[in-house]
């Protein structure tokens, strides 16, 4: 078996993943009426307002985290542009026609960074939502951007989100247990990652 | 008010609010009614919206009442005579009067006296001593009499001493240049405001004026209303709808004060009190009835003597009788302090007086002299040599909390120096006690009590009455110094200490003692004993009748207490509502109505109908007239056009020229404010007002112009009332401090900012608040020199809620008086101006 | 009074259709600012009838009671000083909420039932129901409702709708001294503006003009002024509309992620019923 | 007591949680209006005490009087019905509730004796004893019965009484009749000049 994430690894990553969730249950309850129960499911409307920002900043200090984690292994390399034009064969699950990878294939690398930004957007937005009663009306453009890169931005990584989660759990069989467990036996890194602890 | 009964023979508001709205043209000058009298200035908003009526709005600054006019004009503060002696030297000269009105209604046809004379180069009338600088003789400001001891007239108007020739030659010098050069107005400026408000000598135009504490605030106040007075009569528009000069009072029930005699020197009815020398009722009652000066002059004040003795019965009720005068022997008469001068007890006399150590104690029913002032620290030194104060209040004030040390620091006393002894009684307020209060436009209404009030305070009455009761006792008991007076006074309510408001409203109307007869035919009954009196002339002179003041006659008849009426109907559409309360005169709503009617009896302007004489008596508005005197048939354009319209003047006219009833002259003249920025470009060598004579105290130093160049008013805010509004959180949110009006090139030269603190500084003291910037405030060029004008409110003091940072404004103020209605000239002085 | 039908006709971040359909005039309040003298009878009346608590103030400079509307206190003249060719003006705008026809607050708001606007045309916050999110401060083009410190909900003047259900008019409204406001259904007051309109006009405004912004779908505060061509100078903006940022989230971008979400689930379900999981070279994954 | 709308809103708020967790839409709690405050409340009529307008206004108290309720004032409002406002009125008269329900009232009688810093409670009989016996010290040695020429005046000028421009036109004639006819005071003055 090889550690693939260690504990701080692990942990960052499921406070992450939990907050994440609640604000994509709680943004979603606010997105659209239809959705609204989920929010009072949580709480109420109010404590579902309330706290929303409050995750948001776990969710973002969790995203810095990884950040200084992983930052290193996410640069875009020539070949994880190579994989990325050939990700047809991915989604058709023709890996051996792949670039191989190293620990993070491209995919995994644009959706870290997707989340990464999309945070950095949100925590922005988010944070001239909660204060916009401190925003003076001169600068009422703030309010209305803010509005709007919010919800752009939490739709991008909902995208990201769901292909994440379906990746993770349904598709690269091992890769649930590496983030739980934080091992991977040898086969699943060869196979996937051969790059990686070459 | 001493200038309006002056010259119509009654001192209030001649019109009404409601009226207002019939107006064609409204002058707001002396006052700011959008700021002071919001709900009243509904009507000129009427006026504008349903009539196009134009504002035209004349102030020394651009004000909430300018932000709404069609018209304004900046003038400097003190200047009103000059302004308003332009528009009746413009409306003289441009035929811009009511010809036929000024020849029936005025004393324009009447001659006046030979040796009657204005210097104009000296600025004074005949009749002054130059050794005593004072008008030892006025004797020339009379008319020429006829040997019956009629006026004598010209019905033409054409003879030189004529009064409307002697006005023309008066007011020849306010030329539009003069104007400008006294008042710092643009000379066309001017002009195009004399079109404007001259626009209605036509007959079917009215035209009213609104003032307020803008004029009589100054040291020529009376003259000044008089001024504006004239120009009314010239433009034929007193006695209409629409029409009149309209005095917007500061206080609820300062009218109604008035009518009830809280003033030194008169009765409740405005019979002037008794003085030294009328030693018998008789004497007393020969002085104050005047004469007929013209044998069509009703003249009503020849109805004195019954006035007069029903309020003795009022007061001394079974102790008045006609043996002993009626008791008018235990009525105190006003002393003089040397022959043929009267004392003076009228306020800014009285703190003088308390100042120089001649009293001892004051009763302050709501009352806030130390705010008030004039010249508050006067007053505070004045209350500091009392032995004994009380103050009636619902809260605690600067007055009662005089010894204070941050409020006694302002003359330099601690609280161990002064040995006063202070009672802060706590009283009702208006919606804990019932009763009536008169508004300006003279509409006594009742008001009911909602509720107790706060835990231990009582009623006004009941501490004015378990007061006097107190006293009475221990006369009775101990006897005293004229106790006669005290044990005597007829204090015959059902509950003594706690007198019904409806028993003393009664005794204010007063009732029949026996039963009253018919003065033609005494058969006749016309009013049972114990019934209440209906009109004024059911009042004898022989104590068969008690009436506490006889204005208010008709108020609470048999048919009950008119002033609680609640109809709201107004047939004629003028905004009359005649069965709304009840409005001294007799129910009259429009004073003076019978000039709203030509010489036949037709009114001037068939739209707005005040009154009309249908062949047999009088139609309309109740008659301000006798009902069923036919108007002459003599020619409309003749003086004789039946009675005389102005029922209270012996003249049977109102009065353009006044025969000595002023201390200044028989016409109005501009004289500056006692502290003023320039000479008097008229006439330099006698620059303010001949008659004021200023006090001399330590505090009442006086500023030249050298060490205080800045022209200085003060005014009210419409958020606040007076130094009530203070305790209200509400209201201290809307206008939380004190601050003061700068003009923005005034500001630049002194570097000073918008919100920054500065420093007003006068001859009597300083005060500090924030600055406001402004273009509603424009420096002015007045007899070639700039000038600028500042200003600041004055609701705020030590005691409230909020920040109260002891911003009296009436520390800068001075202790001036104009010398007949002896109002204080709050509203211009010299100051100096700092950034603080 | 007509028009006091409490019946709704939106509601926010709600799914459900206009429940209201009962025929009633749409009710306005009317300004007519060049009869307003700023005395401010308005803010208190309605501080006074709703029971809001004083703001502390400080003298700033200005006749203006503060430099805006805030929670406790839902009506601000606002004073302004100007010159021009016609001389000196100082105008005063009485300043609420404008009950908009097609309100930004409303369509912000992703609480169901925080912002309700009845058939009548006044627009309400339930502060029950708001979560205090502050949408509506980004959906509103005349920076109107206002978050309390206090409660964390929006405050803003609900043209009395209290007083209204039963017949009597806005606190405001009532207080007026000066008759420069009137209440009454939006038609006869637009029929009183154009009257004054023209007044003015004959008396040499020329640009006088009623503000009734058709970018927010009229509003239910018709307003009368000297300088229509010039909005700004009362502290109006000339062309209000909902921000688009806010109606572009509230419908193509809200339909275009909608899509995204479900396409999005739908094509990974697709896409493991086609191909299926990855699985390790070896046995064991 | 009814339920208020606070009490109702809460339950139908949960009831509306409750229903929504089922699935159920939130419809229940929509637009609830504030209850009018002045439904049940006694109205009286006065005057507004501050400028010479005389607005009417309608004071309105809450609670029946009943022996064991004091009533107190929930609002004022102007009076539709007076000619003169129809129910307007301007920043003053509409704040009039704070001028009545007021925590600076005073109630109780206060005294300051001479030389001191401070006030103390007093009784009104105390209080009322105390001033009319001052009264009549001052009358007694400085009634002013004859003038400077020598005539009988009768006068007192030694104290003044200055009030009344709020007070009613009644106790205006009491004040005159009690002070100067009774007690011969002439500096009576009020507001009218200042």
């Amino acid at each position: 078996m090889i550690l693939r994430y260690t504990f701080k690894e692990r942990i960052v990553h499921w406070v992450a993943a939990f907050a994440y969730v609640y604000l994509l249950l709680t943004g979603l309850a606010f997105y659209t009426p239809k959705l609204y129960w989920l929010a009072v499911v949580l709480g109420g409307g109010t404590t579902s307002r309330e706290w929303h920002p409050w995750a948001g900043l776990v969710f973002v200090a969790a995203t810095v985290l990884m950040y200084v984690m992983w930052a290193s292994d996410m640069r875009i390399t020539e070949g994880d542009r190579a994989w990325g034009r050939a990700i047809g064969h991915y989604v058709r699950n023709e890996d051996k026609h792949l670039p191989p990878v190293g620990r993070y294939n491209a995919g995994q690398k644009y959706l870290f960074w997707l989340m990464f930004l999309g945070g950095v957007l949100l925590l922005i937005s988010g944070v001239a939502m909660w204060f916009t009663s401190s925003i003076p009306w001169s600068l009422r453009w703030l309010r209305h951007w803010a509005v709007l890169v919010h919800v752009s931005a939490a739709l991008a990584t909902i995208g990201g989100f769901i292909i994440h989660v379906y990746m993770g759990t349904a598709v690269v069989r091992g890769g649930f247990t590496s983030i739980v467990r934080g091992e991977v036996s040898e086969e699943w890194a060869r196979t996937h990652h051969p790059l990686w602890k070459r | 008010m001493a200038s309006l009964a002056a010259t119509f023979g009654r001192g209030a508001m001649t019109n009404g609010w409601t009226d207002i709205a019939n107006a064609d043209v409204i002058l707001a000058m002396g006052g700011n009614p959008a700021e002071n009298h919001p709900v009243g200035f509904r009507f000129v908003m009427d006026a504008k919206r349903n009539r196009n009526a134009k504002l035209i709005s004349v102030d020394p600054r651009y004000n909430r009442t300018s932000a709404v006019s069609d018209s304004f004009t900046q003038i400097r503060v003190g200047t009103d005579i000059a302004f308003l002696g332009g528009l009746i030297h413009y409306a003289l000269t441009q035929n811009r009067y009511h010809a036929e009105y000024v020849r029936l209604f005025t004393n324009a046809t009447f001659l006046v006296t030979e040796s009657y004379a204005f210097d104009e180069a000296a600025g004074l009338f005949s009749g002054w001593d130059t050794a005593k600088k004072a008008y030892a003789d006025k004797s020339s400001w009379s008319y020429e009499l006829d040997a019956q001891g009629f006026a004598k007239i010209d019905a033409t108007m054409e003879h030189p001493r004529s009064v409307f020739q002697l006005m023309k030659k008066h007011y020849a010098r306010y030329t539009p240049e003069m104007v400008s050069r006294i008042c710092g107005c643009k000379p066309e400026e001017f002009v195009r405001a004399a079109e404007l408000i001259t626009s209605t000598f036509k007959p079917d135009k009215a035209g009213t004026i609104l003032y307020a504490l803008g004029w009589t605030h100054h040291s020529s106040s009376v003259q000044l209303i008089h001024t504006a007075a004239m120009l009314q009569l010239l433009l034929g528009n007193m006695g209409i709808a629409g029409g009149g000069l309209n005095a917007l009072r500061g206080h609820a029930n300062i009218q109604g004060g008035t009518d009830c005699g809280m003033g030194y020197h008169n009765l409740p009815g405005y019979v002037a009190i008794q003085k030294a020398g009328h030693q018998s009722l008789k004497t007393f009652i020969d002085a104050v009835t005047p004469k007929p000066l013209r044998p069509n002059a009703m003249n009503f004040y020849s109805n004195t003597d019954r006035f007069v003795v029903s309020q003795l019965k009022a007061f001394y009720g079974k102790a008045a009788t006609r043996e002993n005068d009626f008791a008018y022997h235990l009525h105190p008469k006003l002393p003089e302090s040397a022959p043929g001068v009267d004392e003076n007890w009228s306020w800014a006399y009285i703190f003088d007086h308390m100042f120089q150590g001649r009293m001892e104690g004051l009763i302050s029913y709501g009352m806030n002299p130390v705010s008030n002032g004039p010249n508050s620290r006067k007053v505070l030194s004045g209350l500091s040599k009392l032995k004994w104060l009380v103050v009636a209040e619902n809260f605690e004030q600067e007055t009662a909390a005089f010894w204070k040390p941050n409020i006694l620091e302002l003359v330099g006393k601690k609280p161990a120096d002064v040995q006063t002894e202070v009672f802060l009684l706590p009283a009702a307020n208006f919606a804990e006690k019932d009763g009536t209060f008169t508004n300006s436009a003279r509409w006594i209404q009742w008001k009911w009590k909602a509720i107790d009030p706060p835990g231990e305070a009582l009623a006004d009455q009941e501490i004015t009455a378990r007061i006097f009761l107190r006293v009475r006792e221990l006369y009775a008991a101990e006897g005293g110094r004229q106790a006669a007076s005290v044990t005597n006074l007829n204090w015959w309510y059902s509950n003594p200490s706690k007198p019904s408001m409806d028993e003393v409203l009664k005794e204010i109307n007063g009732w029949a003692i026996q039963d009253i007869k018919d003065e033609k035919d005494p058969k006749t009954v016309v009013l049972k004993a114990g019934a209440q009196l209906g009109k004024f002339l059911d009042t004898r002179a022989d104590g068969s009748t008690l009436c506490g003041n006889w204005l208010y006659i008709g108020c609470y008849p048999e048919a009950g207490n008119l002033t609680q009426r609640r109809n709201t109907a107004d047939p004629s559409g003028l905004g009359a509502h005649p069965n709304w309360s009840f409005n001294w005169p007799a129910n009259r709503r429009i004073m003076y109505n019978r000039c709203s009617a030509d010489g036949a009896g037709k009114p001037w302007d068939a739209s707005r109908p005040v009154l009309s004489w249908n062949g047999e008596k009088w139609v309309g508005d109740v008659p301000d007239f006798k009902p069923d005197s036919a108007p002459a048939n003599t020619p409309a354009g003749t003086h004789d056009a039946g009675m005389g319209a102005f029922i209270m003047l012996p003249e049977g006219v109102a009065r353009l020229f006044v025969p000595g009833q002023f201390a200044e002259g028989p016409f109005s003249e501009h004289y500056e404010p006692v502290e003023a920025p320039i000479p008097n470009p008229l006439h330099p060598s006698q620059s303010s007002n001949p008659a004021v004579k200023p006090f001399t105290t330590e505090f009442d130093k006086l500023g030249e112009a050298a060490e205080y160049p800045i022209v200085c008013t003060t005014y009210r805010l419409t958020e606040h009332f007076h130094y009530w509004t203070k305790n209200n959180p509400y209201n201290m949110q809307l206008q939380p401090e004190f601050f003061v009006e700068i003009p923005e090139e005034l500001a630049k030269e002194k570097g000073i900012a918008n919100g920054g603190k500065v420093k007003v500084t006068s001859a009597r003291g300083s005060i500090e608040g924030k600055a406001m910037v402004t273009r509603r405030i424009k420096p002015m060029t007045v007899g070639g020199k700039k000038v600028y004008q500042i200003g600041f409110p004055i609701h705020w003091g030590f005691l409230g809620k909020g920040k109260q940072q002891g911003s009296l404004a009436n520390l800068v103020t001075p202790t001036i008086v104009d010398p007949n209605s002896f109002a204080p000239e709050y509203k211009g002085f010299l100051v100096k101006l700092e950034k603080a | 009074m007509a028009g006091n039908t409490l019946e709704l006709k939106r509601i926010s971040a709600s799914a459900a259709p206009p429940p209201g359909i009962r025929d009633t005039p749409v009710l306005a309040k009317y300004i007519d600012t060049t009869t307003c003298i700023g005395c401010k009878a308005c803010e208190v009346a309605c501080q006074q009838w709703n029971d809001l608590p004083p703001e502390t103030t400080v003298q700033i400079g200005t006749y203006q009671t503060m430099p805006d509307t805030t929670a406790n206190f839902w009506n601000l003249i606002r004073f302004s000083e100007f010159e021009d060719a016609g001389g000196f003006h100082w105008f005063m705008r009485k300043d609420q909420c404008m009950h908009c026809g097609d309100p930004g607050c409303l369509k912000a708001c992703p609480a169901p039932g925080a912002i309700v606007q009845y058939v009548n045309g006044i627009v309400d916050f339930q502060q029950d129901q708001c979560i205090g999110c502050g949408y509506c401060m980004a959906g509103c083009p005349f920076n109107i409702p206002k978050l309390s410190s206090k409660t964390k909900t929006v405050y803003k003047c609900t043209m009395c709708v209290d007083r209204v259900a039963v017949g009597l008019e806005p606190a405001c409204i009532k207080a007026c001294p000066t008759g420069c406001l009137q209440f009454g259904t939006k038609e006869q007051l637009l029929e009183v503006a154009a009257k004054r309109v023209d007044q003015l006009r004959e008396s040499g405004f020329r640009e006088a003009g009623v503000y009734d912004p058709p970018g927010v779908g009229g509003t239910s505060v018709v307003t009368v002024l000297a300088h229509a061509d010039q909005p700004e100078l009362y502290g109006l903006p000339s062309n209000p509309s909902i921000p688009l940022a806010v109606s572009f989230w509230k419908a193509p971008l809200k339909w275009l992620g909608n899509i995204a979400m479900i396409g999005g689930i739908v094509a990974t379900a697709i896409h493991y019923l086609k191909y299926g999981a990855k699985h390790a070279h070896g046995k064991d994954s | 007591m009814t339920p208020t709308r606070r009490t109702f809103l809460k339950a139908a708020t949960s009831a509306g949680a409750a229903a929504a967790v089922l699935g159920f839409d939130l419809a229940p709690a929509y637009a609830q209006t504030r209850q009018l405050k002045i439904a049940r409340t006694t109205e009286n009529r006065s005057t507004c005490p501050y400028c010479s307008v005389s607005c009417g206004v309608i004071i309105h108290t809450l609670g029946d009087s009943s022996r064991n309720v004091k009533p107190s004032v929930v609002h004022v409002e102007g009076d539709p019905d007076h000619p003169i406002n129809r129910g307007s009125l301007c920043p003053k008269g509409i704040t009039l509730k704070q001028d009545i329900v007021n925590d600076l009232r005073l109630t109780k009688v206060r005294y300051r004796a001479p030389g001191s810093d401070h006030w103390e409670d007093k009784s009104w009989d105390w209080a009322i004893d105390r001033i009319a016996r001052l009264i009549k010290k001052t009358r007694d040695e400085h009634l002013v019965e004859k003038d400077a020429l020598g005539r009988t005046v009768n006068a007192l000028t030694a104290m003044g009484v200055v009030g009344g421009c709020t007070d009613s036109n009644e106790n205006n004639y009491l004040l005159v009749k009690a002070f100067r006819a009774g007690l011969g005071v002439v500096p009576l003055e009020q507001q009218a000049r200042i």
